[in-house]
């Protein structure tokens, strides 16, 4: 659902003749379309907020629900690697940021560069996450009726199939953003070697920052939400 | 203006709740037709007074503070006054009086169960005696329904997994419809229970034997009685189509196939047992859905049902 | 600016130019590939008018259901049940995803509100074409659920039913979420358009406060409608995997649903009512020509009642088992809602006091808007109340009293919009009589269907009910009846327009008189709206230069 | 675009600020573990939460811009949040001040058929686990 809106709005068809080839025909100035395209991104990220939020709810009340079963069921997470991602993703947004004010600074190749080394800490995220979802499956954790863990403090008690759905409705949600971030850093990298971007125009690698941001800041609240609640 | 109130709301008031309901509503009302005529007034008499005239020059009015205060204040007050007021109102059907009789209720597609404290239960029929408050918890077996009396202007959702309650104190004699007002698929229209309020004479009677009303009828009617009051005819049709669950024309003395590959025959025993387990005995082709009726039904009813379906050939 | 108004007539003051941008390029591909927000805009209407066709078949088979307590037509029961769940399931989720949340914003507005500001195009012109097609897909996935084994959980999708009912439950919820994020696409792009496209010289308290209704909706769409896709997304999870959170079987809290439901749902009902508001703003000073009365105040109370929607949803779920304590603070705050609407009642009114008022067809709708709002929003102090709303809740008053807001409101805005802007959109007069008439049918209609539900809920009638008791039969057949009438009147709206696409004569640019910038451009415009762009020079209704000497 | 890149007039000023900006989160997300393992009761979830808080301040304010951009964009920004914190509060409230009446005559946990209307399977475990008490 990011990708489309993601898009839609960077990458402008040339109408202007005689203007810069990225300067759409409604807009009066380049400025006032980066500064229209910055406001549909900042909306855009709302909408990611409210979307994460309703999940967010829904752990909360449920982790108010069953406490007990919480505490006990986020023990099968790995610390390590809860905090490992943590600090690579923290690491990636300054790398994105880094590329966003290289790009600005009419620095192509230095922008190319940090933007695969954005995708690069990524794919590190991703491998991670796919290390721990296979350690869980091996042990049965799995989301709702599926959920076949033995050993279980309380036993019989539905909190554990629900605290794994939401750990993996959630964190599922959010590695699909990561993957969707990982593909647009690619794309804008492969424009940015090409020198598509100066400090007339850098829109795209701008908002592809924001949006890599909000998916730090989305993990900056399930990790200790999933990894350190006592 | 009792003939307007007996217009727009149920014309009986069986609770004096009821009756405190219909006062507001009709304050409410009130208040509403004098700001609805207090618009519509104007804006006619400006659409008549000053309708279109060629050269008619019109004032250039942009705003009038103290206007738009006012007519801001006015209705913000009016407000506060009306939530206080429906707050009080409320309370009463959501905080219990010192002491009442507590039923317990348990709705599940499509009917309802009663049960008292004592354990006498009853399906579709809720006897309480008059001027006692009444206080109901309940709770439903599988979807949301909710406990609708129009009489008692009270109502409330039945929720699974969980007990919801209120409180109401009939204070009149008679017999009312109570009906499931949040939507429960198909029988939902069909989910409804008669509330009778007893004198405490007929109220204590009733609890001892449910009723006497058996004695007026053929075991026949009556066991048309119970299939229409008990939520039979949710899933048995008796005109020989198929329903949820088998229809009841003519199967009497026949043989019916189970479930689990044999036959029996239709007789009292099985019917019998259809009732009290009816899981026990699961037609081939049906789902084992329905629910028991074990202690539900009294004997002369089960009589009277079995007398039923031997009628329908 | 002070041009002679000559309304009514063919002669327009200038001459019409060659190319405008119906016939600017041609074909089919030319419209389907289109980024012009006014091809999108009438692409829309088409959709959404095909969705509203649909959706009151539906409700002309749910009154036809109700006609007498046997269900019988010509002496042969002809409706199930289990028919009839799936009939007012399939019309209010029909009429509510797909036609009265995209009505107005998406097709009238997506023509209009760039043009008020005297912009070329709405801001991101391609995702307006993406929630075009997002709108689609939606709806083709909404007809595939019809047909492939319908839905019968009525469009609240109230858990556990709905997580345990048969039927193509899950297709609709995924219908749901794709027009959710349909309509946040508008939402978005009205409010980018609106901050950075204004004309020149344009400030915010310039805008015509259409362009303030609409902004305050796209505020509703942003915020509200992410948690409507997530919930769908959740019920969808929830009957696949049962994850305990909807469902009490296994755990789940079915009242949280509907927290989570009516937090988008109660919002967008003012993503309904704000912009059928917004087109009374513009019609009622039009037509009375002379400048709205209390500009900000009816601003302000747009971005009020926005800003309220998101705190007032608990009042859905007074009875449905919420405590006591929310329940007593939703319905303080439920109230607070009585003011900015009452603020915009009063003002429309004092607007029309010593103007020059004219009964042309979009006039008549605005008259008969203020009729049926009033009703409507008066009957909502009922339900604020919170006593009267236990034994009136799930009753027919509560649908009389949502009919009077939706149909009363939006859809007889939409229509006075729709006939306001129609020699803009298609450069054409409809049929001024036929209008009137139409006008007439469909305010008598709509008052003979729904006012009687008034009647029928406070004496207990239940909603969603097939078999009533005897006693309502005569109120039942009389709203049908109204039914039939009320239908009657859109099909004759529908068919003197689409004959005026033919027959019409040719419409000037500003046939009403109208002040605000859409009206400088041709009728129709050309590709980008204006020859020139215009600016800024004048507040949005002033009619002090002019005087109108002939209608 | 003058206005938004006042700052690159001095890239190295600039880099500098988003690397401490980077150390600073680091040390916060250390923090946060640490005291993970020292039991605060139900301080515990408070100081995680409001460790991410400062830390998703921080990310906002210096890497997403918001401290020198355009402040319409920080209203947007806030706005989200603030309707996310409206959602969450009146859930709470609700489910936080919701009595859990119980009948007299308390029967096992309601027997949880599965509704008649439906040919959905039973669920799985822990069927009856709703009437548990809060």
């Amino acid at each position: 659902m990011s990708t489309t809106t993601v898009d839609l709005h960077q990458d402008p068809h040339g109408h202007g003749g005689e203007h810069d080839p990225h300067h759409q025909h409604h807009f009066t100035t380049m400025e006032q379309q980066f500064d229209t395209s910055k406001i549909g991104m900042w909306l855009f990220l709302v909408t990611e907020v409210l979307t994460f939020g309703g999940l967010f709810a829904g752990f909360g009340l449920m982790q108010n629900k069953y406490p007990q079963e919480f505490v006990a069921a986020h023990e099968e997470l790995k610390r390590w690697a809860g905090s490992t991602n943590t600090v690579v993703l923290l690491i990636s947004s300054f790398t994105a940021v880094m590329a966003v004010l290289s790009a600005r600074t009419n620095q192509g190749k230095k922008c190319a560069k940090y933007l695969w080394i954005t995708v690069g800490f990524g794919a590190i995220f991703m491998c991670i996450k796919a290390y721990e979802y296979s350690a869980d499956f091996a042990e049965g954790l799995f989301p709702g009726k599926f959920y076949s863990h033995h050993g279980d403090l309380i036993a019989g008690s539905h909190g554990y199939a629900t605290f794994f759905s939401f750990y993996f409705m959630m964190t599922g949600l959010h590695g699909l953003h990561v993957l969707i971030g990982m593909g647009l850093m690619s794309w804008l990298a492969i424009r940015a070697s090409r020198g598509e971007f100066s400090d007339k125009y850098y829109t795209p690698v701008d908002l592809v920052a924001l949006f890599w941001h909000l998916v730090d800041m989305i993990w900056i609240y399930l990790f200790p939400l999933y990894y350190l609640i006592t | 203006m009792e003939w307007l109130r007996r217009l727009l709301l149920p014309v009986d008031q069986g609770s004096e709740f009821a009756k405190h309901i219909d006062n507001m509503y009709m304050a409410i009302f009130w208040l509403s037709v004098i700001m609805f005529f207090g618009l519509m007034v104007p804006m006619c008499y400006f659409a008549w007074r000053y309708r279109f005239k060629p050269g008619r020059v019109t004032p250039h009015q942009t705003h009038n503070t103290v206007m738009e205060i006012v007519w801001t204040v006015i209705p913000l007050l009016l407000c506060v006054g009306l939530f206080f007021w429906g707050i009080i109102g409320y309370m009463q059907f959501a905080v219990g009086p010192g002491e009442s009789m507590e039923i317990q209720i348990t709705a599940k597609q499509w009917l309802w169960q009663f049960e008292f404290p004592d354990g006498t239960r009853a399906v579709n029929e809720l006897h309480i005696p008059v001027n006692k408050p009444v206080h109901l918890v309940m709770t439903s077996e599988d979807v949301l329904h909710d406990f609708f009396i129009p009489d008692m202007r009270v109502k409330r959702d039945v929720i699974p997994g969980r007990y919801t309650e209120y409180w109401f104190t009939p204070t009149t004699v008679g017999e009312h419809v109570s009906t499931c007002a949040e939507y429960c698929g198909k029988g939902h229209s069909d989910m409804k229970a008669k509330v009778f309020v007893d004198t405490p004479a007929d109220f204590a009677k009733w609890m001892e034997t449910g009723g006497d009303e058996w004695m007026h009828h053929t075991p026949e009617e009556w066991g048309r009685i119970q299939y229409e009051q008990k939520g039979c005819q949710s899933c048995h049709n008796v005109d020989g189509t198929r329903s949820k669950g088998p229809t009841w024309k003519g199967i009497w003395g026949k043989p019916v196939k189970l479930n689990n590959g044999t036959t029996v025959i239709v007789d009292e025993a099985y019917v019998r047992e259809s009732m009290m387990q009816p899981g026990a005995k699961v037609v081939d082709g049906f789902e084992n859905i329905m629910p028991t009726f074990q202690g539900l039904l009294r004997e002369n009813e089960i009589r009277g049902l079995v007398a039923y379906i031997k009628s329908l050939q | 600016m002070e041009h002679t108004l000559t309304s009514g007539n063919v002669t327009a003051d200038r001459p019409r130019p060659a190319k405008n941008y119906l016939n600017e390029t041609t074909g089919l591909w030319s419209w389907m590939s289109t980024v012009d927000h006014k091809r999108i805009g009438i692409m829309y209407l088409g959709a959404v008018s095909f969705a509203f066709l649909l959706g009151g078949i539906f409700a002309l088979l749910v009154r036809l259901s109700l006609l007498n307590p046997q269900h019988t037509l010509f002496g042969k029961q002809w409706v199930t049940a289990e028919m009839y769940n799936r009939f007012f399931t399939l019309h209010g989720a029909i009429m509510v995803f797909l036609f009265i949340i995209p009505s107005i914003p998406a097709s009238l507005a997506n023509f209009v509100l760039p043009m008020m500001l005297g912009a070329k195009d709405v801001a991101f012109p391609r995702l307006n074409l993406t929630s075009f097609y997002l709108w689609v897909a939606g709806a083709a996935l909404a007809i595939g659920s019809m047909v492939l084994g319908a839905v019968d959980t009525g469009w609240t999708f109230y858990t556990p039913y709905s997580t345990t009912t048969d039927g193509a439950v899950g297709l609709m919820t995924l219908a749901v979420f794709i027009l959710g994020f349909s309509s946040i696409f508008t939402g978005l792009n009205f409010i980018a358009t609106t901050h950075k496209l204004r004309a020149p010289g344009m400030g915010w308290f310039d805008m015509p406060l259409f362009v303030w209704g609409i902004y305050a909706t796209g505020v509703i769409q942003i915020l509200a409608t992410p948690v409507l896709a997530i919930t769908m997304v959740l019920l969808l999870i929830e009957r696949v995997f049962q994850i305990g959170i909807f469902d009490s079987r296994i755990g789940g809290d079915p009242v949280l649903f509907q927290h989570f439901f009516w937090f988008y749902s109660h919002p967008a009902v003012y993503i309904m009512i704000l912009p059928g508001m917004a087109i009374i703003s513009e019609i009622i000073p039009t037509f009375s020509r002379k400048t709205i009365f209390g500009y900000r105040a009816i601003a302000y109370s747009s971005v009020s009642l926005a800003l309220l929607s998101f705190i007032v949803w608990g009042h859905h779920l007074f009875v449905a088992g919420e405590s006591d304590l929310a329940n007593v603070i939703f319905s303080a705050l439920t109230f607070l809602v009585a003011i900015p609407s009452g603020v915009k009642m009063f003002n429309w009114l004092t607007t029309m006091y010593k103007g020059n008022i004219s009964f042309e067809t979009p006039m008549l709708y605005a008259m008969a808007f203020l009729f049926l709002f009033a009703i409507g929003g008066l009957t909502g102090i009922f339900f604020a109340t919170l006593a009267v709303d236990i034994h009136l809740t799930d009753t027919y008053f509560v649908v009389a009293h949502f009919h009077y807001v939706m149909m009363g409101g939006t859809v007889i805005a939409f229509l006075g919009g729709l006939h306001y802007w129609w020699p803009k959109m298609t450069g054409r007069m409809y049929s001024e009589k036929w209008g009137r008439v139409a006008c007439a049918l469909v305010f008598i209609g709509f008052n003979m269907t729904f006012g009687s539900q008034f009647i029928m809920g406070g004496q207990g009638m239940p909603r969603r009910y097939f078999n009533y008791l005897d006693q309502f039969q005569p109120i039942h057949a009389f709203s049908t009846y109204g039914s039939w009438v009320l239908g009657s009147g859109l099909f004759l709206t529908a068919i003197y327009l689409l004959a005026s696409l033919k027959t019409g004569p040719l419409a000037p640019d500003s046939p009403w008189g109208g002040t605000t910038m859409e009206w400088e451009s041709s009728s129709p415009p050309v590709v980008h709206n204006f020859e020139e762009q215009p600016v800024f020079e004048h507040e949005p209704y002033d009619y002090r230069h002019r005087t109108v000497t002939h209608v | 675009m003058s206005t938004h890149t006042e700052h690159a007039d001095n890239p190295k000023a600039e880099a500098a600020k988003y690397l401490a900006t980077l150390v600073v989160l680091l040390i916060l997300t250390a923090i946060t573990v640490g005291a993970s393992y020292i039991n605060f009761g139900s301080g515990n979830i408070v100081i995680a939460l409001a460790i991410a808080t400062v830390k998703a301040i921080i990310v906002g304010l210096i890497f997403m811009h918001l401290l020198h951009d355009k402040p319409v964009n920080a209203v947007i920004a806030v706005g989200g949040f603030v309707f996310l914190g409206i959602f969450l509060m009146f859930d709470f409230i609700d489910v936080g001040s919701r009595t859990n009446p119980q009948p007299i005559n308390l029967h096992a946990p309601p027997a949880a058929t599965a509704p008649a209307a439906a040919g959905a399977p039973a669920a799985g475990a822990g069927a009856a686990a709703d009437t548990k008490k809060e």
